[in-house]
């Protein structure tokens, strides 16, 4: 979890030489910088995207542009028309009810009924795919697009960006 | 003519109000925008002490099917004692308009103080259904030519 | 300091400034009005109605704006700003930039043809962006001054010289002149005023809000433009989204108040839960299909201010819903519809659906004015606004420089507008010397003899907006107007009262040659002044002038029966006309002004107002029941900004004692007054006559004491059961027992906010914290419990209830249907409460019970009203002329008002009343003569049989039966139109100046007529 | 039967105290109880319980309630309701302290066992030969099967590449192709990067159990790591 590091070496003011970054930046940085070539005519049925925010990256960690980021990456893999976007987003988004530890904890039923406004803010943007970048995300949108009856894929981004990703020479 | 009492006809009543408590206590009623029939014509008047019988009673000759007059509270009087005058004017007034057959309740005073503007709503309801169930007045009208046998 | 100059400059052009001008203005000086955009008029221009009187914004404002702008001593500097000042008080030198209005205000007739031959289209910023405006534009349609002005960022000839200039071809006039360059002035004033304003919240940075990015969010100040007839949709209340009228709106308080995390305003911006009250009774009126649903989601409901009790009930008795909760997020719906999610006290979740969203955005300070204020070295507060003090509450640290209205904290307007008259007191106190040397006089064209004339009335019918046009078809009226007898000319006009309609009536007076003028519009009561100077201004008598109130008593009450709303303006018009042709010219009467100030009542109040009009050289008689100074406040401990009370009152009383102008008569009651404006008579409970051109009163009221009944919670019976007050006591006896307390309770709104006093009483809530404060200084350790129903710390207040909670004090909410019981154990008090967070009864168990008991009006109150002939509340409380802008006058000419007898208030606004109504006592004081009664009573000699009547009636001993002739006589200056004798006459021998029977009839007949 | 009042003849309100000492700027007390919290949070209702009736328990001294209840594993700690207060009140925080406040073996057993295994290596315990292993395992497969791929690489411990990657440990348990995609990416990005055989778990689990000693050890490890391989930057995968 991206804020489990961030705020650790924070708040226990743990010495370290490196930078500590989220590979959603990097994933939009490769993309304007050109490293990274996409092109998002595989999504001929044009299949609709949405995302989930995740606390511990976005609220808690980078704030509002690094969710800007993840939907500019989107919109580049599957094409801009084919992101709808949820409300709230970016950094008032919802938890997904997944976090915090509440995938370990039990109290299911709980965590469910949780999950239940992440669930209707989910399906209310009638996407096919649901991108969650964090594994505690995906878990929980996972189990509760099951347990509600959802109708959408869970996944991560990376499945999406290989997918569309314009190989050159180097790699064919 | 027999308009009579059906519920379609909007009487004409003069209002004799006083500029400073009266006149201001309607304003009010607009402000507050209390609702009330289109029945009542104000005449601003500086003081209730300012109307007469004879105004009162030339109201009535010119076709007016009800008056009423409205004065500061007892003891608010701008002019001191204006109200208690026309109180004590109305009173005689009220036996002599009995006695010549003007139903009581075609002529009212009231008090009505400038923060008063729902009671003005209230008492243009009450006086205009008072004088709806009246009918027209007829007693005192000049009439020329369609003047009843 | 050397002779002071005579003329001050005030910065800003809202109702604050133009009312500090206008008192400075009226009583001897020049003033020069700097604003900053192209028309003054400020925030209360931009607002629809108002509250607690739901008067139309614009119909109160625009009199006193055309007021200022014709002002001879107001001196209007639009499109200005001040650069710096120098000098010193009494002595400065500001330079003033003003910058280029493009248009010849000479010239410019705002015929309008230039903005609709502009091309060019930009957001309309007095709309709030929601509307369009061209490049050359009015600020909005009733701008003083009425000229049009183009926006140098937009005009496409000023970007692109050669481009366009369509507006320069098709001006009639030639007004446009592109090649106008800013100025620098540089004025010359004995003082400074600045009236800076505030600046609405934005709360694009709040996203959970949705403003800016859901369409059917708005800020309150939007939403006054969608409710208001100039505005975008011409007051047909549309939502952004599809112009539809929404069914059903949602108000979220607190947006930018009382939020130290995002919005960083620790403070509460005091205005926005009676302005969401206001527009969601004011919503429902509007809405044509009449179903509207509304709703109110806040923290604390603040309606502290006089009469908004009450218009918080009424409004819960509309149907209008309040809900103690906060909306975390607005969440969109179908349709563009929005979701609020709420959580009531019990800690239910409710999902609600709303059609347009209101978001009550505070008040805070424009940066523009950070910056001036940091240039002219006026030290701003925590919170950006200017600092003042509660014993200087005008006062800025720079001598000589004064501030005024939401500058120096949030406020409404009448605490606004009595600041500026503080302000303009505080600058006459230092000018005082150099009264009228720089003012210039009023000069009137001669009067038109009009006896022999044929009569040509002119009559001008008002759409006040849509105030009078939505239910009374006023084209008709103005048609029908044209038919009556002695009618020579009939207008309809979209406002009346606005700069350019009046301008043009005096016109049309001259060009038609009129010599009566009718106009059907609002009420006589506030507009009929503005009308009838407008006739003196065409040369004619301004006596020769009536209105018909087609709007107060007719729109506004008959808004289900339009049709027969219009023939009752018929009537009222054609009853007007019958009138108006029976009218004389009047004379013009004087009366000289007694130059001494009669001021009853020795508390902070009336020693402030004795002490201030004893500076400017008015001698003054200060009364006080009691045999000493002081009032109330010798019972306070301190400020709630923590200034020693009684140290101030000290100081005061000594500069009253030593003053040569100030008589002190203690121990004395006003038996007896007689006499009017500029010529009081007054007779004290001691035997002392006092002649007196003016009176203040400041009588004060008297804290509550709940000996008995249901608000009683042990007083009297338990002895550590206290008031408010009996505990300053404790605290300025210093009395050590109170630091070894373990638990202390204090009860809030004790017989406050219910049906025996249904008012709020101000200032006990910020008292009370006060005082837990002070308790938790003794001992910190000391458990408090506050119970209360809402917390009022409005304004700067608002850190004080912060820092109470942060000290650990605890706050627990009960309502009426849940009151606080207490009893007593061992006699020990025990008080149990309901906790409705957590839903569990409480059982406190406190060393000392304190009781927020309010503020109760005086019982002799009436007595005192009746003999200056003022009006009450139906609480008690003394009745000013007009609730917002007019807030220390009575409608009795030259009685003022101050201090607790008007409402309960804080020292500092009590101080600013107090020195609001020296200002305004001083605009008679300052006069030589004051204009007197016109309409008087005349005598026919050849009637009247000296019977005697009259006199008898006459309660100013104005009639006399003379001596030689044997009959009745009146003497006109003390005569005051009450027609008491004509009414009492059985000769028909004495008669009132155009109030005669005959014409009295002639109103009566036209009636009829219709 | 109507319940018993609660007693508040002195208010001991210790938990609250406790937290007031640990997290200085907290800001119970202020808050208003306008209720924007419980509106905004999912956890509103679940266990009787919403973020604003917390506070007020913690602020009225109801520590045996706030000590039990068992809300504190519903609440995610996510911060939206911070996020908005007017007081910036930082429930997740408080819930944060209470949680560490619980005696170990009263917490959620599971929640626990994935710190515990944390502080070992990684939350789901596998060892790191295997992760080790199966790297190296799946990229084999790859290249061979994947012709186009067949320079990929999946570098461990590779001293002073410019990026270190973390890796979610549910992958090489449970679902080992998923680590495929990222290392395409990095490829075709021409990324110098690396994984490390030790403290390579991207999740932490030990944020959530309240103990910040074993939060800090965890996250001390990791930085180590990173620096000594010398990396430039530390990729966090989610």
């Amino acid at each position: 979890m991206f804020y489990a590091t961030l705020e650790g070496l924070r708040r226990f003011k743990i010495p370290h030489k490196f930078e500590f970054v989220s590979i959603i930046t990097l994933y939009a940085q490769w993309i304007r910088e050109g490293r990274l070539k996409v092109d998002p005519s595989w999504n001929k049925d044009g299949l609709k995207f949405t995302c989930q925010d995740p606390c511990k990256l976005v609220r808690q960690g980078l704030g509002d542009q690094v969710a800007e980021d993840l939907r500019f990456v989107i919109k580049a893999v599957a094409g801009p028309e084919n992101f709808v976007d949820t409300w709230p987003r970016l950094s008032n988004n919802y938890c997904c009810g997944g976090g915090g530890g509440a995938l370990q904890a039990g109290f299911v039923e709980n965590r469910r009924k949780y999950g239940k406004l992440k669930f209707d803010q989910l399906a209310a943007t009638g996407a096919d795919v649901v991108i969650t970048p964090c594994h505690n995300c995906h878990s929980q949108v996972l189990d509760i697009c099951e347990f509600y009856g959802g109708k959408w894929k869970t996944t991560h981004l990376w499945n999406w960006l290989e997918k569309a990703l314009v190989l050159e020479d180097k790699a064919k | 003519m027999e308009t009579g009492k059906n519920s379609d006809w909007e009487p004409k009543i003069i209002a004799f109000l006083c500029n400073w408590c009266s006149y201001a206590g309607a304003d009010l009623a607009g402000v507050s925008r209390y609702q009330y029939p289109p029945s009542i014509r104000i005449v601003r008047v500086p003081c209730s002490g300012r109307i007469s019988a004879n105004l009162i009673l030339d109201a009535l000759r010119s076709g007016a099917d009800g008056v009423l007059v409205s004065g500061c509270h007892p003891g608010d009087c701008h002019y001191i004692s204006g109200n208690l005058y026309a109180r004590r004017r109305f009173a005689l007034l009220e036996r002599f308009l009995e006695f010549i057959g003007i139903e009581p309740g075609r002529v009212n005073f009231t008090w009505i103080s400038a923060s008063e503007g729902e009671q003005f709503a209230k008492v243009a309801q009450e006086v205009t259904e008072r004088v709806k169930r009246l009918g027209p007045a007829r007693k005192l009208v000049k009439e020329i030519e369609s003047c009843p046998a | 300091m050397s002779t002071p100059k005579g003329s001050v400059l005030v910065v800003g052009g809202g109702i604050a400034g133009v009312q500090a001008a206008l008192d400075l203005a009226d009583s001897g000086f020049y003033v020069h009005l700097v604003e900053k955009s192209s028309a003054i008029g400020g925030s209360m221009s931009q607002l629809d109605k108002t509250f607690p009187t739901n008067d139309c914004s614009a119909c109160i404002l625009s009199p006193k704006l055309v007021e200022a702008g014709r002002h001879l001593n107001i001196n209007l500097l639009t499109l200005s700003e001040v650069l710096d000042v120098s000098g010193e008080p009494g002595n400065f030198t500001v330079r003033v930039k003003q910058n280029p209005r493009y248009v010849d205000p000479n010239k410019c007739i705002a015929c309008g043809t230039c903005a609709q031959k502009c091309p060019k289209k930009v957001p309309n910023e007095f709309d709030l962006g929601l509307g369009k405006r061209k490049a050359i534009y009015l600020r909005y349609p009733q701008a003083v001054p009425l000229k049009y002005a183009i926006d140098p960022k937009a005009c496409i000839y000023l970007n692109k010289p050669g481009r366009c200039g369509f507006c320069q071809k098709v001006c009639p006039t030639g007004a446009i002149n592109f090649d106008e360059k800013p100025k620098e002035l540089s004025l010359e004033v004995g003082t400074i005023i600045l009236a800076l304003g505030f600046k609405p919240f934005d709360p694009t940075s709040l996203d959970f809000t949705g403003y800016g990015k859901l369409n059917n969010v708005v800020t309150s100040m939007e939403f006054e433009r969608l409710l208001s007839p100039s505005g975008p949709c011409m007051g047909h209340l549309e939502r952004p989204s599809d112009k539809k009228e929404p069914k059903k709106i949602a108000w979220l308080q607190c947006i930018g108040s009382r939020d130290i995390n995002r919005a960083c305003h620790g403070y509460c911006s005091s205005v926005c839960c009676m302005y969401a009250i206001k527009q969601a009774v004011i919503a429902k009126e509007h809405a044509q299909s009449g179903d509207l649903a509304s709703s109110i989601f806040y923290m604390d409901m603040r309606t502290h201010g006089k009469g908004f009790e009450a218009y918080y009930e009424r409004a819960k008795e509309q149907g209008i819903e309040f809900h103690r909760a906060r909306v975390h997020t607005v969440l969109p719906a179908e349709n563009d519809n929005l979701t609020l999610r709420y959580t009531d006290t019990k800690g239910n979740v409710h999902e609600e659906e709303f059609e347009l969203v209101v978001l009550s955005v505070g008040l805070e300070t424009d940066p523009g004015v950070m910056k001036l204020c940091h240039e002219l070295g006026i030290q701003l507060d925590q919170d950006n606004f200017i600092s003042t003090t509660p014993f200087a509450p005008v006062a800025t640290n720079r001598q000589g420089i004064y501030v005024c209205g939401a500058v120096c904290e949030p406020k409404d307007i009448p605490q606004s507008v009595m600041e500026a008259s503080a302000a303009a007191c505080k600058a006459q106190e230092l000018l005082s010397k150099a009264r009228w040397t720089e003012t210039k006089k009023k000069e009137f064209p001669p009067e038109r003899n009009v006896y022999a004339e044929p009569p040509r009335v002119g009559v001008f019918v008002c759409s006040c907006g849509i105030n009078i046009a939505s239910v009374v078809d006023v084209k008709e009226v103005t048609e029908y107007a044209k038919t009556l007898p002695g009618v020579v000319f009939a207008q309809n006009n979209l406002f009346t009262c606005s700069q350019d309609t009046i301008n043009q009536m005096a016109e049309i007076i001259k060009r038609e040659r009129l010599n009566r003028v009718v106009v059907a519009s609002c009420t006589p009561r506030t507009h009929e002044p503005l009308f009838q100077e407008t006739l003196r201004e065409a040369g004619i008598n301004k006596f020769l002038f009536e209105m018909a109130n087609i709007r107060d008593q007719d729109s506004w009450v008959h808004q289900n029966w339009p049709e027969k709303a219009t023939e009752k303006a018929k009537d009222l018009v054609r009853m007007a006309v019958a009138k108006v042709l029976g009218d004389e010219p009047l004379p013009y009467n004087q009366l000289p002004v007694t130059k001494k100030a009669l001021v009853i009542g020795a508390g902070v109040a009336g020693m402030v107002s004795a002490l201030s009009l004893a500076d400017q050289g008015f001698p003054v008689c200060l009364v006080e029941r009691k045999d000493r100074l002081g009032g109330h406040a010798r019972k306070f401990f301190r400020t709630w900004q923590g200034q020693p009370m009684q140290e101030y009152l000290e100081e005061l009383t000594k500069r009253i004692e030593d003053h040569p102008l100030v008589e002190i008569e203690l121990g004395a009651t006003v038996e007896e007054v007689s006499g009017s404006v500029g010529q009081f008579k007054t007779r004290l409970s001691n035997g002392k006559d006092v002649e007196h051109g003016v009176a203040i009163v400041a009588v004060g009221a008297e804290s509550y004491k709940p000996r008995t009944g249901k608000w009683n919670y042990l007083y009297g019976k338990n002895p550590n059961v206290f008031t408010l007050l009996e505990l300053d006591q404790r605290f300025i006896k210093a009395d050590k027992a109170l630091s070894g307390l373990n638990q202390a309770v204090f009860i809030h709104c004790v017989g406050s906010r219910v049906p025996e006093r249904p008012y709020c009483s101000r200032v006990c809530c910020t008292h009370a914290i006060d005082q837990a404060l002070k308790l938790k200084e003794l001992n910190p350790d000391m458990d408090i419990f506050m119970l209360y129903r809402d917390i009022r710390t409005y304004g700067k207040r608002e850190h004080l209830y912060q820092e109470a909670r942060e000290k650990g004090i605890i706050f627990i909410r009960y309502d009426l249907e849940h009151l606080p019981v207490a009893s007593e154990e061992d006699g020990n008090i025990v008080i149990e409460v309901e906790d409705q967070i957590i839903g569990e009864r409480i059982r406190l168990h406190p060393d000392i019970l304190v009781l927020a008991s309010g503020v109760r009006p005086r019982d002799d109150v009436g007595e005192l009203s009746k003999l200056f002939k003022c009006a009450m509340t139906q609480e008690g409380f003394l009745l000013e002329a007009h609730m917002k802008l007019r807030p220390v006058d009575f409608a009795t000419d030259g009685v003022y008002l101050a201090g607790l007898c008007h409402y309960p208030k804080p020292v500092e606004e009590t101080i600013a009343q107090a020195q609001a109504a020296a200002s305004r006592a001083a605009m008679i004081l300052s006069k030589d003569a004051v204009p007197a009664e016109s309409i008087t009573a005349q005598v026919n000699p050849m009637k009247c049989t000296g019977c005697g009547v009259c006199t008898r009636v006459c309660a100013y001993h104005a009639v006399a039966i003379d001596q030689n002739s044997g009959k009745a006589a009146v003497d006109t200056g003390l005569c005051k139109g009450c027609g008491a004798c004509v009414a009492g006459c059985r000769s028909d021998a004495i008669t009132l100046r155009n109030l005669g029977n005959e014409q009295l009839m002639a109103e009566v007949e036209a009636a009829m007529e219709g | 039967m109507e319940k018993e009042s609660v007693d508040l003849k002195t208010l001991r309100a210790r938990v609250k105290k406790q937290i007031e000492d640990a997290v200085p700027d907290v800001r119970i007390d202020y808050c208003l109880t306008c209720g924007l919290c419980a509106s905004g949070c999912p956890a509103t209702g679940l266990e009787d319980m919403d973020p604003r009736k917390f506070l007020r328990l913690l602020v009225l001294g109801q520590d045996e309630k706030i000590l039990n209840t068992n809300w504190i594993y519903s609440c995610t700690m996510c911060q939206r309701c911070k996020y908005a207060c007017p007081m910036g009140i930082d429930v997740g925080r408080i819930v944060y302290e209470i949680r560490g406040m619980r005696p170990k073996e009263k917490r959620p057993k599971n929640l626990q066992r994935s710190c515990d295994l944390q502080k070992k290596s990684n939350s789901t315990g596998i060892p790191n030969e295997d992760f080790v292993w199966v790297v190296n395992d799946v990229l084999e497969e790859v290249r061979q099967n994947e012709p186009q791929w067949k320079d990929l690489q999946a570098p461990i411990d590779k001293k002073g590449a410019k990026y270190y990657l973390n890796q979610n440990a549910k992958e090489p348990t449970v679902e080992p192709e998923e680590m495929v995609p990222l290392w395409k990416i990095l490829h075709v990005a021409g990324i110098d990067w690396t994984y490390s055989s030790k403290w390579w778990d991207g999740a932490n689990y030990c944020l959530f159990t309240g103990d910040p000693e074993d939060w800090e050890y965890t996250v001390r490890k990791q930085a180590e790591v990173v620096d000594e391989l010398g990396c430039r930057y530390y990729i966090n995968t989610e």
